[in-house]
């Protein structure tokens, strides 16, 4: 087993168990926290692919941002100590099965697709790179969707002001 | 300029103008301008179609104008009119122009009534003047449309139930039409070149009978539902009782007649296999028609829904007639549609008024009107006697070009209905002094009614220009009749070849 | 050739004071509006007079025979080549009498109404109506075609209606103007359908070419037969029903004693003298077909006219209201006319009854007219229509008085009065024809000379009433058209008709045959006596007679129920058990099948609209199985 | 060029990682915790296309730059939704979606 294997496991462990963890954990903030850990593993993987940058964008922004949002608005809206209630048998039953069919029928694909790995070198993703390519316009430029996705970060973050403001009234 | 647009910009101009109106007052003069000046149009179009015919020029449609609007389905802004298109957009001038007179107390949300209404006859004349079967559907659609509003805003006693109910009919009815269409669009070139909407393109195809057979049903149904054949017809009696006076007007003047227009110009004229073969089901059921809404009349106490029935019989009798395939038949179902259109407008008319006055529409809690109201009594007495057929007034002239045409069939079965169909003359004259004899004659009932006053400028205006209208044809008939004779002959040539 | 185009003037002088009285009446004083009404017609009166001696005496013979005239035609309405409406004026003898006849009573009762309308509301309308009405009827006698005549017979018949109904105010005649239109309405349809099947079989309209007994029409049209019967016969009897309505034929009578209702004048104009004879004209008009195409139709005129005079003339016996009396004492002079042409054959001698009909038609007139206009003038001074509160009426009203026995005398046909000849020729033609007939129209003279010198007696004679205020004759412009009709009715019998009005337009040779003759005088002065005798003086007489007829009598004096049996078809079958039905129907199963359609709707998405739950993993778990079943059958199942 | 973990290792590990947030997306009542389940599902696709770009297509950063947007899209996301949610707080007092379906029918 080489370190990349053992790398992958380990993370591939990690996603799964916290995964499963998040969205059956009937303490709010506790499953909050292993959503941290599932988006850290995650950025292992990036890490482990080299794709630094990705890597640190995933911790700064989802590990970082995001969580620690969800974790305030629990904290808004939620009584810390109590339990969320338990979803109904039926409900978990045909949820489980659609997840299960849903899954299986993408592994089985999967498995049953040869991909072909390519063997031409990686390009370098320094941060050069991909400044670079960011704001050039010509090919493998991303200077629209670098404007658009600015733009929508911007609308977001009013209409969210907008949103949760009081009203007077 | 082109004439026959103009029919469609100068509705749409009125509306326009309507838009900067300022009060109530300044809609009401530029409605009138405006319909003013489209009657005015109508008459310099009959007789410029006059001098045209009389120069000798015998196409089977004159003005013809045509653009193409959307090029891949091969959908064409294709207008023309012949005989009968000419004598239609006459009686719709006439019908609207009374109209904005007969609103003229319209106070409330004015502006918006007024355009709705010019909106929806912009569709009717766009209706009679288009050539192609898309551009023909599309104004259709707006002819029915703003009636929802116009009824469901406007109107009184139980209005969104009726209007929904028109409504609703009427869509069903433009379902059953859209399927017709797309049928004929689809086999309007057997020979497999471009398909094309165009009514005189695919008057000269022979579509195979039995998809002829497939799809009359549903063209016939189709208009037959706004033309009130039985049993599609019990919009009308609700319809135009909670419609407001112009809506029921136009609606029953003008809009019926698209059906009984459509049936006879797309149903017969483009399925003439299919026409023959299934008329016999649809005489008995117009035969039905004619009599049941007579006697249907008879018991109603509200005058709109007596009205109302008497138009379910007058329009029956239409469609029958179409339905006979010979000239003079024919002749006297567009003789009929018009002079039904404008007769019952009259009607409309006139009991919108009344109601106006008496806040009641029941015959039996009204009486003696004719001695407070003598202007509006008369012009009752008259629409009335034109209705059940009196020589003089347009029924007359229409109801015996009818009968006589249907009569000359040589088989006991087309006599027979025609006998049946003659009969009903009697009923609608029961239902008629029925009516004139409780609401007009005898004692007033109640005191309040002394306080009445009789008609105003405008109602005088516009229940003249009906009467006018209904006597000049019944006076002088013969112009009318040639008028239309002149567009019946390519129809009835390529029937008779058929039938051949 | 002389021409006759002004002819059109006739008609067109009572339509051009119509519009003008109708429009601009009220703008007039009344008096202002009844002479100019008046005036108008007086132009129509003396062109007719002039047309008629025109026509009769200069106008050269065909062959002997008066021609027939096309003055005017011209094409109103084109049905096809051959069927087409026109309007135009045809004279021929029967027309021209006409022209004669209803100038002149029109031009009588618009003389009379100036006075005997005086301060009735609505007075310019009144004479507008009656202008109207002259000008449909005079329409009609002109009529160049059977459909022209058809128009001014639905034109005559809404002038009577409006006529009728002149008293608006009074339910008792708005009913009646109803009825009238509403019988007679339906009367036409019969005459409609009757010139639909001549349409079909003879391919024209045209009276000259239908009527020509040598014509194609005629001999084409009996040959096709239906059920039975020739499609010409069929044809004929329909037309005649549309007679019968008109002319209050049995069983179509019921709406004439109502007409009543109206003005007085009205019914010596309309009701008396000139429209109720327009179905007797109609058959005249149309009698070659009827004697060559269609004898089974002639028959039926024939037994129907009998019947009806005598129906009548029972009837007429037990009414009290004066009116009534002479409305049905004119179905039964009606009814001779009718039976008159129903035993005619046609040409010569064997035209008797043809001449016969018509010239009581033109004897009938006057003094029917006369009769009614004195009736006009007695309510005018006394206030009532019963004779029960009248009597003894003759100091009062002289003149009325004079003219009412002169017209009495002419219509029980006692020599040398107008009635005696005409009706003498109307039995001799009978017996000759028909003996069962002519019986019966014996017995019918003497029960009619009867019932009217009933009715003189009981108004003129009798015990005095006590009257509210004095009555007094009326004014001049009353009496002098009761003198005028007068005199018409004691000289229209010497008119010589055969030479002027017969069935072939050929005069031919006729003379009183005194067989016939002395037993209709001594039955009349029979009835004359029996009425003296039970009426002169106050008897208990008549009350004893009732009694010995007993549940007749009772019949007779409610006209034999035949407006009760009416009132059941129409009230009872028709609005109870058609029109209500007919209406529920409409309501609860055709519309009811409607709001099903809209209730079935309703109901299913009523019940579908619960998966819109607004659960939002509801949603979800709809979308996720729907994507993997989606994605199953797409990649593997639909490949396989 | 990476080697020792085949690309379907990593897709495999995605769709459970995918799977397991649409059962939490199915299940949780709380509105907070569906939202995890959402960024759950967004990671997984992340790492999917991350492997594709690098073991198919390794002279590209196109999959890197859509795992950048798609981060990006998902702050964005996260915060309105935490907006609306908090908005829904104040007005309900609980953020139960089986609770919220006023716009039902």
């Amino acid at each position: 087993m080489t370190t990349n294997q053992f790398m992958f496991f380990l993370f591939a462990t990690i996603i799964v168990v916290f995964s499963v963890l998040t969205v059956t954990s009937r303490r709010i903030l506790r499953a909050a926290t292993f959503l941290l850990f599932v988006l850290v593993s995650t950025a292992g993987l990036y890490f482990m692919l080299k794709f630094n940058f990705l890597a640190a964008i995933q911790l700064t922004l989802y590990a970082g941002g995001i969580v620690v949002l969800i974790i305030f608005s629990i904290l808004l809206t939620s009584q810390i100590a109590e339990k969320l209630e338990q979803p109904a048998l039926t409900k978990k039953i045909f949820a489980g099965l659609a997840a299960v069919i849903g899954a299986s029928l993408c592994i089985y694909t999967i498995l049953l697709y040869n991909f072909i790995p390519s063997n031409l070198p990686s390009i370098g993703t320094n941060v050069d790179t991909i400044g670079q390519a960011l704001i050039s316009t010509g090919k493998y430029g991303y200077a629209l969707p670098f404007e658009v996705i600015s733009i929508l970060l911007l609308s977001a973050m009013i209409g969210s002001i907008i949103v949760a403001k009081k009203r007077k009234d | 300029m082109d004439n026959l647009t103009l029919f469609i910009i100068i509705p749409l101009l009125t509306i326009f103008g309507i838009l900067f109106c300022r009060d109530h007052k300044q809609v009401k003069i530029v409605s009138a301008i405006g319909m003013s000046l489209q009657l005015i149009n109508a008459g310099i179009l009959i007789t410029m179609f006059l001098l045209q015919r009389a120069a000798g020029n015998t196409d089977m449609m004159l003005f013809v104008k045509d653009v193409v609007w959307y090029p891949s389905l091969n959908i064409h802004y294709f207008v023309g009119v012949d005989g009968i298109s000419v004598a239609m957009i006459g009686l719709t001038s006439i019908v609207i122009f009374a109209g904005i007179f007969a609103s003229w107390e319209v106070k409330d949300l004015s502006k918006e009534f007024f355009i709705s209404l010019i909106f929806l006859s912009s569709g009717v004349f766009g209706f009679f003047i288009s050539l192609d079967l898309f551009t023909l559907f599309l104004f259709y659609e707006v002819a029915v449309i703003p009636m929802y509003l116009l009824i469901g805003i406007w109107g009184t006693g139980p209005r969104h139930y009726s209007a929904m109910k028109l409504t609703l009919m009427l869509m069903g009815g433009s379902a059953l039409i859209l399927v017709g269409l797309l049928g004929l669009y689809f086999h309007s070139n057997p020979s497999g070149g471009p398909l094309t909407f165009s009514i005189p393109a695919i008057s000269l195809v022979h579509i195979p009978p039995d998809v002829q057979r497939f799809f009359f049903p549903f063209l016939f149904v189709g208009f037959g539902v706004l033309g009130a054949l039985f049993p599609f017809h019990t919009w009308s009696p609700d319809g135009h009782a909670s419609a407001p006076t112009a809506v029921s007007m136009l609606h029953a003047g003008v809009l019926m007649k698209l059906g009984g227009y459509g049936c006879f110009r797309v149903a017969v004229f483009l399925l003439p296999d299919a026409a023959h073969q299934l008329a016999w089901i649809f005489i008995i059921l117009t035969t039905i028609s004619v009599i049941y809404g007579a006697f249907g009349a008879i018991w109603q106490k509200d005058l709109k829904y007596i009205n109302a029935y008497s138009s379910v019989s007058h329009c029956g009798l239409v469609l029958f007639a179409i339905l006979m395939f010979n000239k003079t038949a024919m002749n006297g179902a567009i003789l009929q549609m018009i002079s039904h259109g404008i007769m019952t407008a009259l009607f409309f008319a006139l009991i919108g008024m009344i109601y106006g006055r008496t806040h009641t529409r029941y015959i039996n809690e009204m009486g003696g009107l004719m001695k407070v109201m003598p202007f509006l009594a008369v012009c009752y007495v008259i629409a009335g006697l034109a209705s059940l057929g009196l020589p003089g007034f347009s029924g007359f002239v229409a109801e015996m070009t009818i009968f006589v045409g249907a009569f000359q069939h040589n088989d006991v079965f087309h006599r027979v209905v025609t006998v049946i169909a003659v009969s009903s003359i009697v009923v609608t004259a029961v239902y008629i002094l029925r009516v004139v004899g409780m609401l007009l004659l005898g004692r007033i009932k109640n005191d309040h009614y002394l306080e009445i006053t009789d008609a105003k400028w405008y109602e005088k205006l516009s229940t003249g220009v009906l009467i006018f209208s209904i006597t000049a044809i019944g006076l002088a008939p013969l112009w009318l009749s040639e008028l239309i004779n002149n567009g019946l002959g390519p129809i009835i040539d390529r029937l008779l070849v058929v039938a051949h | 050739m002389i021409n006759f185009s002004y002819t059109v003037f006739i008609v067109l002088i009572p339509l051009i004071f119509f519009v003008l009285l109708g429009f601009f009446g009220n703008k007039f004083k009344p008096l202002v509006s009844g002479i100019i009404g008046t005036s108008g017609l007086f132009i129509s009166f003396l062109l007719s007079c002039y047309t008629a001696y025109q026509y009769f005496f200069v106008v050269p013979k065909i062959a002997g025979a008066f021609p027939k005239l096309i003055a005017y035609n011209t094409v109103w309405l084109r049905f096809t080549d051959t069927l087409h409406i026109d309007l135009g004026v045809l004279l021929d003898p029967i027309s021209v009498m006409m022209l004669i006849v209803i100038t002149t009573v029109s031009f009588m009762v618009h003389l009379y109404s100036i006075g005997y309308m005086k301060g009735e509301k609505g007075y310019e309308r009144f004479f507008s109506f009656l202008s109207l009405f002259t000008f449909s009827m005079l329409g009609l006698v002109i009529a160049t075609n059977i459909f022209q005549m058809y128009i001014f017979w639905e034109l005559v018949g809404v002038s009577s209606y409006l006529l009728i109904g002149f008293y608006y105010e009074k339910d008792s005649a708005v009913a009646a103007s109803k009825k009238a239109f509403i019988v007679t309405r339906f009367a036409d349809l019969g005459f409609l359908i009757g010139i639909l099947i001549l349409s079909i079989t003879t391919k024209t309209f045209d009276f000259i070419s239908l009527t020509d007994p040598k014509g194609p029409a005629l001999q084409q049209g009996s040959s096709i037969l239906f059920l039975g019967l020739s499609t010409m016969t069929w044809s004929m009897i329909f037309v005649f029903m549309g007679g019968a309505g008109k002319s209050a034929m049995f069983p179509l009578h019921i709406w004439l004693p109502d007409a009543m209702e109206g003005p007085t004048p009205v019914s010596a104009l309309i009701h008396a003298a000139t429209m109720v004879v327009a179905g007797v004209y109609l058959v005249a008009r149309m009698f070659p077909i009827f004697v060559i195409s269609a004898p089974a139709a002639l028959t039926v005129v024939a037994y129907v006219g009998a019947f009806t005079s005598l129906f009548a003339a029972v009837i007429a016996c037990t009414q009290y209201d004066i009116k009534r009396v002479l409305a049905y004492s004119t179905m039964s002079q009606i009814g001779y006319m009718m039976l008159a042409l129903g035993v005619s054959g046609y040409g010569g001698h064997e035209g008797l009854g043809y001449m016969a009909s018509m010239f009581h038609l033109f004897t009938h007139a006057f003094f029917k007219a006369l009769l009614f206009l004195c009736a006009g003038a007695i309510i005018h001074a006394v206030h009532t229509n019963y004779m029960t509160e009248m009597g003894g009426l003759r100091k009062h009203l002289p003149i009325t008085h004079l003219t009412f026995l002169i017209a009495c005398f002419a219509i029980a046909g006692i020599p040398p009065f107008a009635g005696f000849f005409s009706k003498d020729e109307i039995l001799a033609a009978a017996f000759e024809n028909n003996k069962l007939l002519w019986a019966v129209e014996y017995a019918v003279a003497g029960i009619t000379a009867f019932y009217m010198f009933r009715l003189y007696y009981r108004i003129f004679w009798g015990k005095e009433q006590h009257y509210s205020h004095p009555p007094h004759e009326a004014p001049l412009v009353m009496t002098i058209p009761l003198m005028l009709l007068a005199v018409g009715a004691i000289l229209a019998g010497l008119v010589p008709f055969q030479n002027l009005v017969t069935s072939d337009s050929l005069p031919f040779e006729n003379h009183i045959e005194l067989g016939i003759a002395i037993p209709s005088i001594l039955i009349a002065l029979l009835g004359i006596g029996i009425a003296t005798i039970f009426y002169r003086k106050e008897t208990n007489l008549p009350q004893k007679i009732t009694r010995t007829l007993g549940s007749f009598y009772t019949a007779a004096y409610h006209k034999f129920y035949f407006d009760e049996l009416y009132l059941f078809i129409t009230k009872k079958i028709l609005f109870d058990r058609v029109s209500t039905p007919v209406a529920w129907f409409d309501r609860h199963i055709v519309d009811g099948m409607m709001n099903g359609v809209s209730y079935v709707t309703n109901s299913v998405s009523g019940r579908i609209k619960g998966f819109q739950s607004g659960q939002l993993q509801q949603y979800a778990w709809v979308f996720v199985s729907g994507a993997i079943a989606l994605a199953l059958a797409f990649i593997y199942l639909w490949t396989l | 060029m990476f080697e020792g973990v085949p690309l379907t290792w990593f897709l495999i590990v995605a769709t459970i990682m995918f799977f397991i947030g649409i059962y939490g997306f199915l299940v949780r009542k709380n509105l907070i915790t569906i939202l995890m389940s959402l960024e759950l599902i967004l990671n997984s696709v992340n790492i999917n296309f991350v492997a594709f770009n690098k073991l198919l297509y390794p002279q590209h950063m196109e999959g890197m730059f859509f795992t950048v947007f798609v981060i990006a899209v998902a702050a964005a996301e996260a915060s309105v939704a935490i907006a609306i949610i908090i908005n829904i707080y104040r007005r309900l007092i609980n953020i139960d979606v089986e609770r919220i379906d006023e716009m039902k029918y």
